[in-house]
């Protein structure tokens, strides 16, 4: 689709607006309505359109297959990583309380604040890339066919 | 049954027929990928039913989505801990006991508002707030349903490459002339 | 040195944070394999975590043996708030079995993943094997209801990848198959589960009975219970919902197979038991509704119908599925009875079941492996080369058709017993006869590999390699074992059965 | 010295070891057979030594541990099953001496498996004998079935596997359907499995917790159930099983399979109902004037008059000795049914007296078979004079059976026969009179017609069997007229269980 400009310019002109939005209603997933899944989505968009409109190897230059397979996982282990972390600092599994510290207080959340950010990271992560290979995934098969 | 109650539960009908519409096209398709478009609009079906259930209204009071208004600080703080713990928890400075008195209260409002939706809360905030929790659990189905989406269209892709049709009786056919 | 590994283990088993390791374990390292991506180290890890895994559900159903049930609260969170997982004598039972098999299985995999399963594929296997564990275990451990419909969908996601990665082109079919019904399945528990929050405003499941009894909605009670009900089957496989089944099982790589068959279905009727039991009461079910009766019809024809279908079939897998189909039938009729005695019998035959079905898979897998076919003509006369992997399946054979000495006979006797106690002749002699059947199938296979001249694959193959035998006699080994002496199974299970009633008033 | 204990232990584990040993040295025939031998020996004298205690009024006990929550496997010798174990072990010995002798004169293949099984199969007759419980039993039973499978099928071809089929499909059909379902409901109305004299089912009828109708369905369960017994009309697996080698036909028809059967049956009506219990019900006469065990006595004695008469049409020897098996068996079961004090101890007598004569007969037509490899009955004329050791033992115990003094079959039929008039079912005598005379028709004429006739064709090739073929039956020939003379000590003995 490179070769419908108006297509191409106004993807390019929403893409960088699309993840700013993502990375907004990911951070700010901890205050209001958002969070990582959402988050996840929007951001993927972002790149499936652009594999769209300046095809798949384009996209693939972008996020390379093999980074965004292991992002996948790397946002598992963040999620479960903050469970683990819990259970060393002496809290149960997830308990974020006992993520309290004193370092920089007021910049940087702590306790069930931290807690929730960290996992909702992860998760956003996991979503993000879990849409891109799906989206690599077909549309691969379509070539090869 | 009065109008009232017929239209006053418009939800359910929606969702029944819905869920009817998806399972027949599930059921009555042979081509796989209306299958599974028959599957998601089931699915479908049975998220509108949470998703309405936390759905409070009230005619007078203001009824909002469970965000925080003002700042942290406010004990009626909405809050989740099923799911995927995606919750939206903001509790700055309070210890873990406090904490769960606060849970306490307002999960007081939530089991109340899970009556129906259609019911009063009692009256204990100034607003009431819409019930999170079936947002938050549908979030995870949603999810759930995405990934049961991707599969079955990827197991689509790989049939369609091996038997060259996603026709089932066309597939079973070619499997018989195989045997 | 031995020491300090003994103290370690010693702290770690009395660690309070067991039942969300036995989840979060193998759910960490899932990713962590793909991000590893090493074939070999991804396998020799998955093995250690699988033995991990069984490493805690031994010392949880040492915990629950000793002080009786606890709970772990997820995040801190109260029940009924907060998720919470619970074990009790009976899901750490199950869990037991569950975790066991997942590990002997994945002992005994290598030589069958090798030769079945596409190389590029092998570190996505490991982790949505460890994946479909989790889920399954997750299901037991979870005392929260929407919790056990997230883990039912990890554990149906992660088989529905591992049906397909069968090699003939069946399999990503009979894995759409069973996606399709699954996923109604799994919609219709998500309904169940949504009318019973409606009604209750809380997922906790101790927290929903309690509410359930004081509530007055009897009709979304019943629907909800209906929704349940029928999702569950689904996934349990009963007669006449299991028609995903047969084309699942017989054309999935043999160790997904032999894993799935050994436990996926179990857990499913383990979290129907708990929905009849703990969340609603047998009252409810068993007299408000007659679901007994229509479970006892429904087990008794499935029982039939699947054991001649059984009977008539070449395919050797296939056969045992549908076997696996009627034995799901002598389950239901041992929780039906809602006595003791019954409930104890239904629970200890998924015991048993598990360990003889997932044996006798595992003897296919190991023809599979060196024949090339699971077809049983050209299984003839493999005694004469592979005279180990044929008396396994003897062994696990005479375990499926209930002899003594074999854990079917166990099972067997308690069901019969339990059915006689409740006073229902009729029942148990169909029972006896219909388990008949299984000799038929049982001994079709017997007699090929015995009796017949070697076919032209047979006298080509060599016995199995030991890497697989050793795992596959450990199990048949448990199968006599556990049919001679009855101390984990049996009474643990009537251990289970008696909390199960307790908890639900029948037993005071 | 041994405790009783141990010598339970010891007698149970002896058959195991033979098993072991069997597989051990599975490459050198030599030593395998020996242990074979050795370890027999040993057993019997072990089950001599347990005899002397049981016979002098012990009851030795041994429990190994519970099955199944609530039920234990345990074992305790009274005199019936100690005779049975006795008769076992003892003719084993012989059994595997002969054994040999055929196996190596055939040389047949897969002779480590054969001789395993047939270990087996000692060792499950073993733990019937001395079945403290139902449970027990049955699990004693079911081995015994599994264990003999792979004997009948030896040879390995179609018909074996056929024969195989109907044995395995019959036995364990009627064991599952019937037996354990009877043992189930015993155990569901008396609340116990155990073998106690004087019966466990008196008290449950007497409170009514079982109608008369239920006692004589429970009865015919049993009796149908212990498929073994062979009782019209589900006899069919003992001809199937004649395909095996001869001295598995031995063993099956004359010591070990069918005794575990019609000595289940003693067991059944004596220590779960009890000989009174029987013969009160059949007195009052419940069902519409029959007795709960009349009409299966009728059952018996036509079984005993038509496995005569089938017997008789039928010209391959081994087929009509399966039938005259059959035929003595019902004998057996309908001593137990008339649950008359005689008839019960003509029932367990005839268990010794009938497993000497028959395995007898069966050694001849084994020897018969390596020697001259006749099967069919007409091929043997005059093959007496070139086989006349054989034929001469064939003869004796062809007495023996029909009950002619001086075989030991004369003083069992005699007490049968008393029994029949004990229990008021004086005409049954009658079936008894004509089945005897119908014995004489299928079995006489054999040695007859083998010793008067001139030799036929080509009678050079013809002589004895080996030597470990010739001795055992002469052995157990001149037991069966031994036996008459101490039919008296059994007597006693047996007189202790009723």
């Amino acid at each position: 689709m490179i070769d419908f400009p108006i297509i191409r310019v106004v993807s390019k002109f929403m893409i960088p607006y699309i993840l700013l939005f993502g990375l907004y209603v990911q951070f700010h997933g901890d205050f209001g309505p958002g969070g990582g899944f959402q988050a996840g989505v929007i951001f993927a968009s972002a790149i499936i359109l652009y594999g769209l409109v300046f095809g798949l190897p384009a996209a693939k230059s972008v996020a390379p297959e093999w980074f965004v397979e292991k992002l996948i996982a790397l946002g598992l282990v963040i999620y479960a990583g903050t469970g683990f972390t819990c259970i060393a600092l002496g809290g149960n599994f997830l308990d974020y309380d006992v993520l309290d510290h004193h370092v920089l207080p007021g910049f940087l959340p702590h306790g069930q604040h931290l807690g929730i950010f960290v996992v909702e990271l992860g998760v956003g992560i996991t979503v993000t890339s879990v849409m891109i290979v799906i989206y690599y995934a077909f549309s691969a098969r379509e070539r090869r066919a | 049954m009065t109008p009232e109650t017929f239209f006053g539960l418009f939800n359910y009908w929606i969702v029944i027929c819905l869920m009817m519409t998806g399972f027949y096209i599930v059921i009555s398709s042979g081509n796989l990928i209306k299958t599974v478009i028959g599957l998601n609009i089931f699915q479908t079906s049975v998220f509108l039913l949470y998703i309405t259930m936390g759905k409070l209204t009230d005619p007078v009071k203001r009824v909002t989505a469970p965000i925080l208004e003002g700042g942290h600080g406010d004990s009626h703080g909405d809050h989740s801990a099923h799911g995927e713990h995606v919750a939206q928890v903001s509790f700055e400075e309070h210890a873990s006991e406090q904490l769960h008195d606060a849970v306490k209260h307002a999960h007081a409002d939530l089991s109340e508002a899970g009556h129906g939706g259609a019911e009063h809360a009692h009256e204990v905030a100034e607003v009431l707030y819409s019930n999170p929790l079936p947002s938050v659990l549908m979030l995870t189905a949603i999810v759930v349903g995405i990934a049961t989406t991707a599969l079955a269209l990827a197991l689509i892709v790989r049939i369609r490459e091996d038997y060259g049709t996603i026709e089932e009786d066309e597939i079973l056919e070619l499997d018989k002339e195989l045997q | 040195m031995i020491e300090q590994l003994i103290q370690f283990l010693d702290v770690v088993s009395k660690s309070p944070h067991l039942p969300v390791l036995l989840i979060a374990i193998p759910l960490v390292a899932a990713p962590l394999l793909i991000l590893i991506g090493n074939r070999k180290l991804v396998q020799i890890l998955s093995l250690i975590v699988a033995w991990v895994v069984f490493g805690i559900s031994v010392a949880m159903l040492g915990r629950v043996l000793a002080t009786g049930a606890f709970e772990y609260q997820l995040g801190g969170w109260p029940s009924p708030y907060g998720i919470v997982y619970r074990v009790d004598h009976f899901n750490a039972f199950v869990m037991l079995f569950v975790s066991a098999l997942g590990a002997l299985v994945l002992t005994y995999s290598p030589p069958s993943v090798a030769a079945e399963i596409p190389r590029s594929k092998h570190y996505l296997f490991y982790p949505s094997y460890l994946l479909c564990m989790t889920g399954l275990l997750g299901m037991c451990v979870t005392g929260d209801l929407f919790n056990v419909f997230v883990f039912l969908e990890i554990s149906s996601l992660s088989s529905y990848a591992l049906i397909s990665l069968g090699k003939t082109r069946r399999a990503p079919l009979a894995s759409l198959q069973y996606l399709i019904l699954g996923t109604i399945g799994a919609t219709f528990f998500l309904l169940g589960i949504g009318l019973l929050y409606q009604i209750t405003g809380t997922l906790n499941m101790a927290d929903i009975a309690e509410k359930l009894a004081a509530s007055d909605a009897k009709r979304a009670e019943l629907v909800a219970f209906a929704f349940m009900t029928v999702g569950l089957f689904i996934k349990m496989a009963v007669f006449p919902l299991h028609t995903w089944l047969p084309n699942a099982y017989t054309y999935a790589p043999s160790v997904v197979t032999t894993f799935i068959a050994a436990t996926s279905t179990k857990v499913s009727v383990y979290a129907f038991v708990r929905m009849v039991y703990t969340i609603y009461t047998p009252k409810f079910a068993f007299e408000t509704l007659p679901l007994d009766r229509a479970m006892v019809v429904l087990a008794l024809i499935g029982i039939f119908v699947a054991s001649i279908a059984a009977i008539y079939q070449t395919n050797v897998k296939r056969l045992l599925a549908y076997s696996s189909v009627a034995q799901i039938g002598y389950m239901l009729l041992g929780i039906g009875l809602a006595t003791e005695a019954g409930v104890a019998a239904g629970v200890v035959h998924m015991f048993n079941h598990a360990f003889i079905k997932g044996g006798l898979f595992m003897v296919v897998g190991c023809f599979a492996l060196r024949i090339g076919s699971v077809r049983l003509e050209d299984w003839r006369g493999a005694a004469s080369v592979m005279p180990m992997t044929c008396f396994a399946w003897a062994v696990g054979g005479l375990g499926l058709i209930g002899v003594p000495m074999t854990a079917g006979f166990v099972s067997k006797w308690m069901l019969l017993t339990a059915t006689m106690d409740a006073g229902n002749l009729t029942v148990a002699m169909l029972m006896l006869i219909s388990s008949l059947l299984a000799v038929v199938y049982v001994w079709k296979v017997v007699e090929a590999i015995y009796f017949s001249e070697p076919s032209e694959k047979v006298k080509a193959a060599k016995e199995a390699p030991l890497t697989m035998l050793i795992p596959t006699y450990v199990v048949i080994g448990a199968t006599v074992v556990f049919g001679c002496w009855t101390v984990y199974s049996a009474e643990i299970a009537q251990l289970a059965a008696k909390a199960l009633l307790n908890a639900s008033g029948v037993v005071q | 010295m041994m405790t009783p204990e141990q010598l339970i232990m010891t007698s149970l584990a002896l058959p195991l070891l033979a098993v072991g040993l069997v597989f051990l040295f599975g490459k050198i025939p030599n030593l395998r057979d020996g242990c074979s031998i050795v370890v027999s020996v040993l057993l019997f004298g072990v089950t001599c030594q347990l005899a002397q205690l049981v016979f002098n009024g012990e009851r030795p006990e041994l429990v190994i541990g519970e099955m199944i929550p609530g039920f234990k496997i345990r074992f305790l010798i009274e005199p019936l099953g100690m005779i049975f174990a006795l008769v076992a072990s003892g003719l084993w010995i012989l059994t595997t001496i002969y054994a040999i002798g055929y196996m190596r004169g055939h040389h047949e293949k897969n002779q480590t498996r054969f001789f395993a099984c047939f270990a087996a199969a000692i060792f499950a007759a073993l733990s019937a004998a001395y079945a403290a419980n139902l449970l027990t039993l049955f699990v004693a039973y079911e081995v015994m079935t599994i264990s003999t499978y792979p004997l009948v099928t030896h040879n390995g071809d179609e018909e074996a596997k056929r024969g195989g089929r109907v044995y395995l499909g019959i036995l364990i059909s009627t064991s599952i359907a019937f037996f354990l379902f009877a043992i189930v409901w015993t155990g569901h109305i008396a609340g116990t499995l155990d073998f106690v004299p004087g019966g466990i089912l008196q008290q449950p009828f007497a409170e009514g917790k079982i109608s008369p109708a239920g006692l004589a369905a429970l009865l015919a369960l049993f009796t149908f159930g212990i498929g073994k017994a062979a009782l019209m009309p589900f006899h069919r697996w003992l001809p199937a099983a004649m395909v095996a080698p001869t001295p598995v036909s031995a063993l099956l028809h004359a010591v070990a399979v069918v005794k575990v059967g019609v000595f289940s049956i003693l067991k059944v009506v004596i220590y779960v109902f009890g000989i009174d219990l029987i013969r009160e019900t059949n007195l009052t006469g419940s069902l519409s004037d029959v007795g709960i065990s009349d009409w299966l006595c009728y059952l018996a004695a036509a079984s005993i008059l038509l496995a005569s008469l089938v017997a008789m049409t039928k010209d391959n020897l081994k087929a009509r000795l399966a039938y005259s098996t059959i035929s003595q068996l019902a004998y057996i079961t309908l001593g137990a049914l008339l649950a008359s004090e005689s008839s019960v101890i003509g029932g367990g007598m005839h268990i010794v007296m009938h497993a000497v004569g028959k395995i007898t007969l069966f050694f001849c037509a084994g020897a018969i078979y390596v020697g001259a490899h006749k099967k069919n009955i007409s091929d043997m004329r005059g093959l007496g004079r070139a086989m006349p050791l054989t034929f001469a033992a064939f003869l004796v115990a062809s007495i023996s059976i029909i009950g002619l003094p001086p075989g030991g079959g004369s003083w069992s039929k005699w007490f049968l026969a008393v029994g029949c008039v004990e229990s008021g079912q004086a005409w049954l005598m009658g079936a008894l009179m004509i089945s005897s005379l119908l014995n004489i028709a299928y079995l006489v004429p054999i040695p007859i017609r083998a010793f008067m006739t001139p030799k036929g064709e080509e009678p050079q090739k013809w002589h004895e069997a080996p030597m470990m073929c010739v001795v055992p039956l002469c052995i157990t020939a001149v037991g069966s007229v031994v036996l008459m003379f101490f039919a008296d000590s059994i007597y006693r003995v047996l007189l202790q269980i009723v």
